[in-house]
């Protein structure tokens, strides 16, 4: 930092026991374990890189087209195909072990007992910084977001992994729900570390000449700066409803978006699709949080974090 | 023979466009000042074009590089929806920014001696650079094309500077025989003997061209689409079912060896 | 229609007892009582208008700001500002009821009785064709939206207008619910006979500059082209958990945009944040889907409702 | 004095730009052939320009008609955000559209013989059809217009060409008396004795001109801006609160008698 742009600013911010460098993470999904993007971030300038969606065996994920363009966002389908928990510790954790930022990874399940296994699985990994919970997938058919918009099975995923896991626990939070504040007090009741919200508003998308879901999934998850008033009313609604932290995201794309966020009550953010229209965007969104910062005059970003008047 | 390989590394570069000009109804070629993509890009490797810079459609559009002049990319494309549309209203002097170059291009294996090109429509895009290395070196290049009628017969510079022969054919006849690409790749895989056979266009086209070298043992590679959101491997939208499991079209293809595709309904419906 | 153009379409369609010359509506509170938009639409050539909100005493809605724009959309917080069902009466349905297109009045409430109060009133009015109850306002403190993300509330409400009118009855639902079949089903099984949806998804935004929300309620819905995955996944459920026929809306621009939803499961789709854009709007959608049918030799325009491939 | 009525029907016209020029820093003059509104359009009255056809941003944009010349509108417009920046990129010969004329103007009651206008900064935008109108009915007319610099006062040439008197006020003393416009207001109204004050510009400082008049019992008209989904009185975004309640800045405003208004918090934020 040049003292002659003038202050300094600490952008530290704390998830449970994790201090990150900067409020800025990478969004699951979005960033496989970040080897894809090495050309374009430099990892340790991340506050966090948060992995791909792992589950205990390999999933194959949904049939294709799993995407479709909307009004200012994108639709997915994916369905958390990923190569299971062994695969991960074996290719990608060594990898992400040597790039000085921590790493969180983003826990799927079909069951109960898989979201357990894979979180007891990475207990030992000390390359694993923390682990998000991710009950809030809508493209999966069992498990995913059912566990997510139930206060009941939120807390019993979040018990039972909270149970085999020392690390920090982030647990993500659906946006398809009713009332966000009651599935956010359930899982902080059962130990969660902090929230992540807000995962993808599920959605559809009819092609008007095939008459066909755009989708072979028929729905699949809205992404993209489309959704970002509902995820700042969300983050913001959950911010004064708990007193974990929360980490804000959906549809951010720039500094700007971030600061809304934190304003809205986030200690952190996370970056998602905004990666596919620019690969170095969170690179941007560090850099332009910290602009922000000393252009208002803020000696720490943290500051910010539910500043929001009301 | 020995070619450049494949660069490892992504650039972000932005470009300036330097021309962009009607080649048909709804096709345009799209020439980029993009030096430093120019310079590493191979056969068969394809750029992510960012068109829109608002938030009106989010992602960016894949297109392959035609040709290579110095430090000039050239993009054959076909208007289809919003963002190409979009790209036809880029004027010289425009600047954009695109991520290349990427994915797996075409290989040219040791030992080939004539080189069998078919192209259905705008699946010429990706083969003019192709077209331009067999010749240089030294394979002897024939090219089966395929499109509606004459006037989208696109790319047909490079071919007719660049291969041995070229056999057309449209549906309405207009220019060479009536009817599919296919019935040309019959019999040229007949005559000509190929010893290798590449193919881009349709899926169900490129589906009976897999099956023609097949059944003439002849290896086969073919360039597919699939709808990206990343480009770079990442976000796993574009995949691709082969016997080895599903694989991203962005980094593990688009080039595939053909035998090895299993033919599903991931491909991208085709638009009216 | 000229028969040299292809074949003539019939565009009727059928909600409960009234038959609309065409499934196009005005969605609630973006088109008043359509006098605003004479000069620019037709009214005769509309499917139906339906009406700004009316509660049975005048609302003066909610403090200023009111509206923000966000990606593909905007939010507003306008509260169901309106002058009472008897100013309504006495200004608005006189006027209407000399511009030959079915009328459909938007019933708002406080509360339940409220809500009663408002379909009595209106039950006598032979220029009133059909009631909407809005249960999915995300604007007012009481009432509104409480009543619709809760089935036994959407129920009552239903069930307690029904008792009160002969008319023609639809519920319009919220979108900010965990599982909105569920209050489509318990509306149908209290006797609506349609139901409408979406209403707007909740939504904010922040000022960086200000740190204040853009909405001087803070919070208010959002609308326009960025929900319309959202909606159509939403209308595509409600149809399938439904008999009673579904009017979709959210986002609707052009007429592809309502052939997705017809497709997806509408009977009649309504335009709302299009006005704004282009006052025009419902104009072009009524002659763009005609258009449509005509190209794709369909002769009633009803055959796409339900129409998309499973 | 008889001027023509406010039309009551409201035009949706596809319009050209004929120019669009940048006038200082951050503020554009946009000429727009528009032939049918240029016809009927009054003094405060306004368009609602559709800046993007896209969906990126969806609303309208509102400007005022600062003058017409023939059948051209021409805009004076401040460019602040994401409609107003993309305005500024629109060449000549491209179309928009707008609705309009909207709204209710400027009113100019009988036996007016002398007029104040103050304006501040892009306030004088509505102000320029006024000064003519006034001045072309025999109407003496006193300017007094602040800025925060020289650069920004804007409208001149309107103003000089039709005001007996202009009296300039700005923040940094490069220009006219240094501090605010409203010090001008209060000696002019004491030297120059108007019959009637109109004024358009930050909301504080039309609150103090409205107070000033008051207290000099000089009718005072006031331009305020609201932000606007529809413009034609259906949506009810834009309201203000005035003694007969809540009134639609659209339809029943811009222009308000501005002892009528009260002064709330719902006036926009201003930007940085
Ligand atoms: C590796 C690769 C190389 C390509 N090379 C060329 C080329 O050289 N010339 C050319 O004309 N076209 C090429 N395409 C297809 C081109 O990307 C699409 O035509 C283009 O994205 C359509 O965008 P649109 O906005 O006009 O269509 P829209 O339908 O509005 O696009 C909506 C979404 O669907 C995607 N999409 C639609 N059609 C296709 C398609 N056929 N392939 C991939 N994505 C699609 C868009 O990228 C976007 O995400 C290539 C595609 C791939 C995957
Ligand atoms: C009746 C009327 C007449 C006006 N005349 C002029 C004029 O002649 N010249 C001029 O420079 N400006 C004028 N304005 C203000 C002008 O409309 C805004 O500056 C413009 O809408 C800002 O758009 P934006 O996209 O750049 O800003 P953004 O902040 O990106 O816009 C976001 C939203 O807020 C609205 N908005 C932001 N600021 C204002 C504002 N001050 N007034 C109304 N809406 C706003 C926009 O319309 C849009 O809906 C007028 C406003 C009104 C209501
Ligand atoms: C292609 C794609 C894949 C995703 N995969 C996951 C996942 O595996 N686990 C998860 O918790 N969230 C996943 N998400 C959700 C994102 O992490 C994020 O919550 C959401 O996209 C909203 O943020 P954005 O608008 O910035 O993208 C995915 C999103 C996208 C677009
Ligand atoms: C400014 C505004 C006011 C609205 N007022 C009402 C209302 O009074 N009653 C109601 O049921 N819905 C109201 N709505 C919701 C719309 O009728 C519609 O459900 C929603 O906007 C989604 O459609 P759209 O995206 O086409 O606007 C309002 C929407 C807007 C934008
Ligand atoms: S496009 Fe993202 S993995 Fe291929
Ligand atoms: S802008 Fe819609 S009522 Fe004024």
């Amino acid at each position: 930092m040049d003292s002659s742009k003038g202050i300094n600013v600490d952008m530290r911010v704390r998830i449970g026991a994790l201090e990150l460098r900067n409020p800025v993470m990478t969004a699951s999904g979005t960033f496989a374990s970040g080897k894809e993007y090495a050309d374009f971030v430099d990892l340790s300038r991340l506050g966090a890189v948060v992995t791909k969606g792992v589950s205990m065996k390999p999933w194959a994920g949904n049939a294709s087209p799993r995407i479709a363009e909307t009004a200012s966002g994108m639709l997915n389908s994916i369905g958390l195909q990923n190569p299971g928990v062994e695969a991960f510790c074996a290719k990608d954790l060594p990898w992400l072990a040597t790039q000085d930022v921590p790493v969180i990874v983003n826990v799927s399940g079909h069951s109960l007992a898989e979201y357990v296994a894979v979180a007891e699985r990475l207990d030992s990994e000390s390359a694993v910084d923390a682990l998000e919970v991710n009950i809030s997938c809508p493209n999966v058919d069992e498990g995913g977001m059912a566990f997510g918009t139930d206060c009941t099975s939120a807390a019993d995923v979040t018990r039972a992994v909270r149970a085999v896991t020392s690390k920090t626990l982030i647990v993500k939070l659906s946006p398809n729900v009713t009332d966000v504040t009651e599935i956010a007090r359930a899982v902080e009741a059962e130990g969660a570390d902090a929230v992540s919200l807000i995962n993808t508003l599920l959605g559809m998308a009819i092609d008007t000449d095939t008459w066909k879901p755009k989708l072979a999934r028929s729905v699949g998850g809205l992404s993209g700066p489309a959704i970002k008033p509902v995820a700042v009313r969300m983050v913001w609604q959950v911010a004064s409803a708990v007193s974990i932290p929360v980490v804000g995201m959906g549809g951010i794309m720039n500094a700007e978006d971030a600061v809304e966020f934190m304003l809205a009550g986030a200690t952190a953010v996370a970056v998602g699709t905004a990666n596919f229209v620019d690969p170095g965007a969170t690179m941007r969104v560090v850099d332009g949080l910290e602009q922000y910062c000393r252009l208002r005059g803020l000696d720490r970003v943290s500051a910010m974090t539910g500043a929001v008047s009301r | 023979m020995t070619l450049p390989a494949e660069t490892e590394r992504k650039l972000l570069e932005r470009v300036t466009v330097l021309a962009n000009d009607r080649v048909t109804e709804g096709v345009g070629l799209l020439v980029l000042e993009s030096p430093r993509v120019a310079r590493v890009v191979r056969p068969g490797q394809f750029v992510h074009l960012r068109i829109s810079t608002g938030t009106d459609f989010v992602l960016r559009r894949p297109f392959s590089i035609h040709r290579v002049e110095e430090d000039r990319l050239h993009i054959l494309y076909q208007v289809l929806g919003t963002g190409t549309r979009a790209l036809a209203e880029k004027r010289r002097g425009e600047e954009m920014d695109l991520i290349g170059p990427l994915g797996h291009g075409w290989h040219i294996p040791d030992g080939v001696a004539h080189a069998l090109l078919v192209a259905g429509g705008l699946g010429a895009a990706p083969m003019g650079m192709l077209a331009e290395e067999l010749s240089a070196a030294g394979v002897a290049v024939t090219v089966a094309q395929g499109a509606p009628c004459a006037d989208r017969l696109v790319g047909r510079g490079v071919f007719d500077a660049t291969a041995r022969r070229v056999e057309t054919a449209t549906d309405d006849g207009s220019e060479g025989q009536r009817g599919f690409v296919t019935a040309l790749v019959e019999s040229l895989l007949v005559s000509d003997r190929p010893d290798i056979v590449y193919v881009c266009g349709p899926e169900p086209m490129a589906r009976i061209v897999t099956a023609q070298a097949a059944a003439a043992s002849v290896p086969c590679q073919v360039s597919l689409e699939r709808l990206m959101a990343c480009g770079i491997g990442a976000c796993l939208s574009c995949v691709v079912t082969t016997r080895d499991g599903q694989r991203r079209a962005c980094v593990d293809g688009p080039v595939f060896d053909a035998e090895s595709v299993v033919w599903d309904t991931s491909e991208i419906p085709p638009k009216h």
